[in-house]
């Protein structure tokens, strides 16, 4: 690990579509990716919808963003982690939520425990919610 | 029946703008009348006729403005609410000593009023927002 | 009456107040990020079942399908409707009642 | 009573200068008086707190709208209800609120009752939350 | 970690949790509507109560004074600091995370 | 110590951009730096020059350029979320066909990759929003 790569954690609690914040949240990620610090990028509370299969907005004509997340693992984000506690309490499981297949073709979604994730919050140089 | 519609949000940071333009096409679709759509709060931004969105996304400004068109629907901004957020008719801003103005022309610009008169003459006031 | 909430009911307690005001067989219309209380397994589904007892809930069929939320899903008694059918509950009632 | 009249309510549930809505809220009421409609003005959840007595925003330079609320049995709106539940759950009581005295000396903000605040609701033509 | 909230907790769940993932001994500031919820008496002070043995908690006092809010009604443990304070808390701790 | 500022909401409607000033100017005045204040999402807003807010409110965007004057404060709209909220620069507008600029020239417009940047090179990072 390169000492002076910062970890920058992106926290993603908001439902997408009812607000932009999840879309724009997305655009930073990318945007900062040229920086090559250490990220991660973490779904919880409702930032968990964000990941769900199956989204359709063009039936309101808004724009479908949930595919970008594939993309996320060329731009070296190797960990969409996301929070088990707030999948089970939207009665959720990893089957409900997309895959993001890395080079190696595993998947970058991850769930992680509150425990886990208070831990890795807490190591972070820079954390953000949009 | 006639609907009174408020949009309290502006565009693309909240559905709100979104699902009003939804329901105005299906009231009008029913055989409704919208006899008039006021934008107040953050909701005078959908009236910014220098919005350009890009070209994948839907342009919320124009949709309005193509369903007033369209329909022959009164779009109306509250003019102390447009005031502070610096959406401006020529009018105002000659009073108010900008050198430019930046409001869609379909919008006209009127007191607060002319929407609780809306919903005197309405019989359904509907109001979206955050 | 019709009332409308469009917020998640795991984030804002804007469905809990709506829920504690609306009269008796008022009609709730699940819009926007509320579209997630009408699903089954979800923290807050209790909410939604014991409203049921009083009144008639609906859910904005387009929300759901944009948020990639299934039908078969929904929590049993709660209807999905249209934007057609959001007009027609706003006629049906003498007035709507947006909880923001 | 005029049965021309509409029953307009307005409902506050928002805590003032974290956003404008409460601000611009009393804006609107204080507009829509010259149609002179069967006007209420309800204070539920964390809207009670926009009639706490002491505010003084002038310490973050912000507007003081508080005082406004003195003005509005000028405007006939004769009853400033408040929800007892919702100033229970706040741990406040009817002195930590401002008193808004009508012409006869009485005050106009006046406790409800969830039950009757409910039945007052259900009666209304026009229902305006912000 | 210095963790800000800035929401009312009777109306979002912010709070709840900013405070089921803060590790033990990270500096909480409530801040604009989230002062109200270092008040005694409010529904949700049993929050704030046993979230005081795991973590310092100050509220923002120019926010408390703009709403009318006095200090000798705040939970005792809750620290009231002004805007130098609060800045002097983003110095002391290696990172700020605002939860929105 | 080097601060670095992210402001997410529009003047006025969310206290936001309040909040930022008076943090700002308070790391100022206690001997640290402010090395940038980026605007991102509805944030964008607070570059409108043409806010007119009236005479006994504070002016949020002229707050703004008042400070960044006084202690040579880098401030930054993001050019893809001013975009498509009509908030534009004199080159944004020649290119997109408007024909009038809306931007205080004091703000300058840049990737949303620059507020990333300055979360690596301030040694600390402060977000404010709703």
């Amino acid at each position: 690990m390169d000492s002076l790569k910062k970890r920058i954690m992106y926290v993603n609690r908001r439902a997408p579509y009812g607000t932009v914040y999840a879309l724009e949240a997305l655009d930073v990620v990318l945007a900062g990716a040229v920086f090559e610090q250490e990220v991660s990028v973490v779904f919880l509370d409702d930032g968990v919808y964000q990941l769900r299969r199956g989204q359709n907005p063009a039936v309101l004509n808004m724009k479908d963003f949930s595919k970008t997340f594939g993309a996320l693992p060329d731009f070296d984000v190797m960990y969409l982690y996301v929070d088990e506690e707030s999948l089970v309490q939207r009665g959720m499981t990893a089957r409900d939520l997309i895959e993001v297949p890395r080079e190696d073709d595993t998947d970058a979604v991850t769930l992680i425990s509150s425990t886990d994730l208070s831990s890795l919050m807490d190591q972070q140089d820079v954390v953000l919610q949009f | 029946m006639k609907f009174n519609i408020l949009v309290n949000e502006g565009p693309y940071t909240h559905q709100a703008s979104d699902s009003a333009y939804q329901f105005a096409k299906a009231a009008v679709n029913a055989g409704h009348e919208v006899i008039r759509v006021f934008f107040y709060h953050d909701g005078v931004y959908n009236a910014n006729r220098l919005s350009a969105p890009s070209v994948d996304d839907r342009d919320v400004v124009n949709q309005w403005v193509r369903f007033a068109d369209e329909y022959e629907i009164d779009l109306a901004v509250c003019v102390t609410a447009s005031l502070k957020r610096g959406i401006l008719s020529d009018q105002s801003a000659l009073r108010y000593g900008k050198n430019v103005d930046n409001i869609e022309k379909k919008f006209q610009v009127a007191g607060v009023g002319y929407f609780i008169e809306g919903s005197i003459i309405a019989d359904r006031t509907i109001v979206f927002g955050d | 009456m019709l009332h409308t909430v469009n917020k998640s009911s795991s984030e804002k307690s804007t469905l809990v107040s709506c829920l504690r005001l609306a009269a008796d067989d008022a009609d709730i219309l699940l819009i926007e990020d509320a579209v997630y209380a009408a699903m089954t397994g979800t923290q807050t589904e209790s909410i939604i079942q014991s409203a049921l007892a009083r009144y008639q809930i609906y859910v904005l069929e387009p929300d759901l399908e944009c948020r990639g939320l299934d039908k078969s899903r929904l929590i049993s008694g709660v209807k999905a409707v249209g934007y057609d059918g959001f007009v027609e509950l706003s006629v049906k009632n003498s007035a709507v009642h947006s909880w923001l």
